[in-house]
């Protein structure tokens, strides 16, 4: 799997893809991996056996289509609670997101800690994130200006929702790394709501690219419900972004084609005929049906790759479920780091 | 009338703040559709133009409150979560708090800034966390922690009528869980009051939010084993009420404090040491607290949380220990 | 005075000039007032009768030039410490000013309860202010949201430093008043640094008012060092945004002429050199040049003007080293307002 | 070797520092010309590229600080003032404090954070705030508050060297008056331990900064009336040294708690409460605290910022009301 990570199309790209055929698969698998792993996790929720579900659905182009473009083992990632999918490009497997769903004990994320979705290993370089929204994209420019000081390049990949740019932390991320030209590809995904908040409540402009301008930033908008143009657009400015060329700010527009989280009633707010158009455009059947037309793969081929990752999801739930819980006074300890 | 929950004596509040006051106005992240927790479910239709959805961002939600109240206007502010509430702080601290005393009473502020908090909900590190300490240091705001859905309504109005700006403090485990009717409960209309909700000989124990439910129904239990138990509602911790804290600790000698914020700095620390100060000759035992652990933030598996938050169960014993000595 | 503050040109403009005779006049008399009341803080704080000056010399250009557009008893002011001249225009004496230097008992701003240069005037609609920068922004919506609710026609004036606007308020004020399309007019006085630090240590972007663009606030740069072109500008914003067309982003460039405050030594970080330049440009220079040239006021004129305004700045401090200084004990008393 | 100012011992700290360690940086407003009190003097010079002017934005000092500690390097922060901190709030507690917590030690963040505090510099409202009862009560974060040169200097080099947040406060006013000859004076090198700093037999004073000067200075007036003071220097508000706090207690019996942030909520209610829980039975006096009033904040003129400082008068006359206790 790890090769297939890798942002370079050594085997030489698919015609028509800047992308070669195994990537293109793995691109797709991740995406149905996400999914499915979303979809169990709400399943254990309405079981009874997970107490909070936050998910990716329809956002999986947008958010594998960045993280194929990145390094894993050399860039950082900063992101947010939706991004299942980029942690499974860097090596998240099916079973440890399963492990932090149920808050187990051997969640290499926080341990049970903190509430599922919120991302972090060290060894991996994702960064710890908390709830409080776009304060990681301050880590962020902090990782890149420490890279920049020991010469080591990189790209810091710092991702949030399109309602967490109205935040103040936002303004002095950008602005700080747009002063020092530090490497950070500040992706924004931009699936239409805050909760119950439509975009234009958060800002007075079309797009959160626009953003970029105050701070000359060259920034994009990107269909990220396209995967392969979500990829090259971040590759692209990570390409120059490791080289020196300073920040970029990527916005995706997409769609959360599930309420916020396993505690929202989004009927509530959202019209369900929005709802059904979006749906037309679920990422992952967009993805499957233009690998068929272009000859990547058959539907067979395709229908395999399926069934392998949902017996994955399967088993990784199962065997998860399985596994110890934290004791209650796992609640102490690690309060201060000791020696360090 | 029908007993009613926490959640629908502050709904109840809000609408009949918003129908006696045109001033009164409601802002925050989802108020429009209800709120998370649909604290202004209805409200918005209600009240056309005077429920504001606010951009995610904190800080302006407290800050655009300011101005509001500066300029004449009632707001009333809610924040989503009270443990998002710190990217205001400075906003609190640095300005709403000092408003009326840096211009020696030329300008107020009439706002309220209410927020869930509290665990018991698997909420984790940032949907769990008690924040009175941190607030309840800035003199020049009010902090009012009700307890009883009778109090979180009058308290609520009166917060809304106050010329100055109050943090209005809503456990949210007991949105739902605490019932009560209305109408003959005893409701403080004053801010700045404790009041003693049960009397017993042996050991006072003073609580707020869910740890004041759980005091109560330890003490019950108690009572049972022949320990009795003076409880106290605490009911604001600024103004905080310092004649019945002393008189509720003196009329048994010892004193427990219950919260579940972490103890180092919790807010438990002000009533122990208000007590050691002014009726240190009174006391019989030393000044027990029982708190939350000095571990960051309330971890998300239920297992870790309820080790992390006192429980009946955890209280009943250090009150027996108390009793005791 | 009142009348010369007021907007309009009733009487007739000046040939070449957006402003009338009287009120050319009077915009050089606040000039000079606000230059020779900074000048004799300096001196009584050297002399050790005022602990802290914190002044605007060289901006009162842009001061006098914004506040003269705006109508004083309905527009807000949300002002930042710099802006003596601002009040001035509002309303303030030179009397009060130097009660507000020395921190007197009867200083109407804050009884000298808060360092100098911290204005608050509610009859005069002068937002009170603390010393940490940029949250007034944020106050400014507030009262515009407030002014828009209620169907009062006003607008506010929010100003504050270009390093000011590196902080979050900043971007969430814009953010919130541009959604909302308020009466704001943020003016920001640029007077190339903060403290120590130039401009290109706070934005990667020539101009402040780049920063509009991402808030689709309509934005300007204006030549703070003429008072006329200041007023134009400002004039022609606040008319616009008083009438329901959203906030305005200005920005002012200017010079800082002295040091930061009295407890500051600029040698360390600014070169002379450049000092001189700009001095070169002083503002109430350039204006007193233009309006002999232009024919508005004649050498002798002026200099009457100058010799009254000396003499009003003279009595002033005199009579206020004579007021009463606050008792000790009043560091007590209105925590919390009572009634209201 | 002469004698150092408090200034003189954290610049040179800072020096030895970056010297000894090249991931030791340091970031904030105005620090490459200086600082604002010349802290920094000279290190922009002598360490091209490791002292780092940022924008005028305390959020931004901070989150950045802990994405550059999370990467491995030493960040030494200055905020210029501790009350513009604040905006930092948020990314404090909810971020840095918890960081190795919720990780479990999978990371943690070696970054200090230092800042002047303290009033007596006509610093007004927003110059001369306490803050170390709002960042002591976060977890996870150690809280540093020496009072003499020779522990400037050993703190700093132990808070730099620290795997976790360190919040290191400076008393701004005490930076050119407080002086001490570093050979061969005490200097604290663990974090988290305070020190009896003078023994006597009637009452136990705990201060912290300018306070404790203060303290020192008024023991000394007692000790010629015949009273006799233990004052204890408390270094480090987290971790709190209980075990010193409470033996200095248990020596005298009667105990003033001396602090310039205001009483309510103030820290000195910690060290009350520690002291009327687990030295109890040794207390002959109710354990008194001499603060600054529930005001907002210091006010600007120097007559009232008098009246709001505790001085050595009036701890004086605090101790004699104790001793005749
Ligand atoms: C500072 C802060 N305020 C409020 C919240 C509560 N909250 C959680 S997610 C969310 C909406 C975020 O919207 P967006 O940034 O668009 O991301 P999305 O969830 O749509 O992916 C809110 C308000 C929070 N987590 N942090
Ligand atoms: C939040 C905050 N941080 C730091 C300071 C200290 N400080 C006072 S003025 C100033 C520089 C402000 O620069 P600018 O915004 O350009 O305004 P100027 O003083 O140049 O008019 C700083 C850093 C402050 N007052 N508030
Ligand atoms: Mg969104
Ligand atoms: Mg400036």
């Amino acid at each position: 799997m790890a090769s297939a990570t890798n942002s370079e199309t050594a085997g030489g790209a698919h015609p028509g893809y800047p992308l070669t055929r195994a990537q293109l698969l793995q691109m797709y698998r991740y995406m149905v991996l996400a999914r499915r792993l979303d979809e169990r996790m709400m399943t254990l929720q309405r079981q009874g056996l997970a107490a909070f579900v936050i998910a990716g659905v329809g956002q999986e182009a947008a958010q594998v289509g960045a993280a194929m473009a990145l390094r894993p083992g050399v860039d950082y990632l900063a992101p947010y609670y939706r991004d299942l999918a980029v942690n499974l490009v860097f090596g998240m497997t099916a079973r440890e997101a399963m492990l932090n769903a149920l808050g187990k004990r051997d969640d290499p994320n926080s341990h049970g800690r903190q509430m599922p979705a919120h991302w972090g290993n060290r060894e991996r370089r994702v960064v710890t994130q908390s709830s409080v929204v776009a304060t990681q994209l301050l880590h962020a420019a902090g990782i890149a200006l420490g890279a920049r000081l020991r010469g080591e390049e990189l790209v810091v990949f710092a991702s949030c929702g399109e309602g967490s740019t109205s935040r103040g932390d936002f303004h002095e991320a950008l602005n700080f790394a747009s002063i020092h030209r530090l490497p950070v590809i500040f992706f924004v995904e931009n699936n239409g709501y805050a909760i119950s908040e439509r975009t234009e409540k958060e800002m007075a402009v079309p797009h959160v690219a626009d953003r970029g301008r105050a701070y000359g930033i060259p920034s994009a908008v990107v269909d990220g419900m396209d995967a392969v143009a979500v990829y090259q657009t971040v590759k692209a400015a990570a390409d120059q972004s490791r080289r020196g060329g300073g920040p970029h700010l990527i916005e995706a527009k997409c769609y959360r084609l599930w309420p916020h989280s396993s505690d929202d009633d989004d009927t509530r707010y959202r019209p369900r005929a929005e709802l059904e158009e979006w749906a037309k455009k679920d990422p992952l059947v967009v993805l499957r049906g233009r690998l068929m037309e272009d000859g990547v793969a058959a539907d067979g081929e395709l229908a395999q790759l399926e069934a392998e990752v949902e017996e994955e999801v399967r088993e990784a739930a199962q065997w998860a479920l399985r596994q110890p819980d934290p004791a209650p006074e796992d609640a102490l300890g690690y309060v201060f780091k000791e020696g360090g | 009338m029908a007993a009613v929950t926490v959640l629908e004596a502050v709904r109840g509040a809000l609408a009949e703040a918003m129908e006696r006051d045109e001033r009164v106005l409601v802002l925050g992240e989802d108020v429009e559709a209800g709120g998370v927790f649909r604290a202004t479910d209805g409200l918005a239709k209600r009240f056309p133009g005077r429920v504001i959805d606010t951009p995610l961002a904190e800080s302006s939600i407290i800050g655009v409150s300011i101005g509001l109240a500066h300029y004449g206007m009632r707001p009333v502010a809610e924040i989503q979560f009270a443990d998002f509430i710190h990217a205001g702080f400075d906003q609190l601290c640095s300005e709403a708090s000092r408003w009326c005393y840096r211009t020696c009473g030329d300008a107020w502020l009439p706002m309220v800034v209410r927020t869930p908090w509290g665990g018991g909900v698997h909420g984790g590190q940032h949907h769990s966390q008690s924040i009175e300490a941190y607030y309840g240091h800035m003199p020049g705001i009010k902090v009012v922690v009700p307890s009883f859905p009778a109090d979180y309504r009058s308290l609520l109005l009166a917060a809304i009528d106050d010329p100055n700006p109050v943090l209005f403090l809503e456990h949210k485990r007991t949105y739902r869980l605490i019932r009560q009717e209305l109408e003959g409960a005893p409701a403080e209309t004053v801010i700045g009051r404790s009041r003693i909700v049960r009397r017993g000989d042996d050991v006072t124990v003073i609580a707020w939010g869910l740890m004041l439910h759980e005091s109560l129904a330890a003490a019950e239990q108690l009572a049972a084993e022949g320990i009795g138990c003076t409880v106290v509602d605490l009911l604001s911790v600024q103004p905080l009420d310092r004649e019945t804290i002393c008189e509720a600790a003196k009329a048994t000698g010892k004193v427990l404090i219950v919260h579940e914020d972490t103890l180092t700095g919790g807010f438990g620390a002000e009533i122990a040491a208000t007590i050691a100060e002014h009726a240190f000759e009174f006391l019989d035992a030393p000044i027990r607290r029982l708190c939350g652990p000095d571990v960051p933030a309330m971890p998300y598996h239920h297992a870790m949380e309820a080790f992390f938050m006192p429980d009946r169960e955890r209280i009943a014993a250090a009150v027996r220990e108390l009793a005791a000595y």
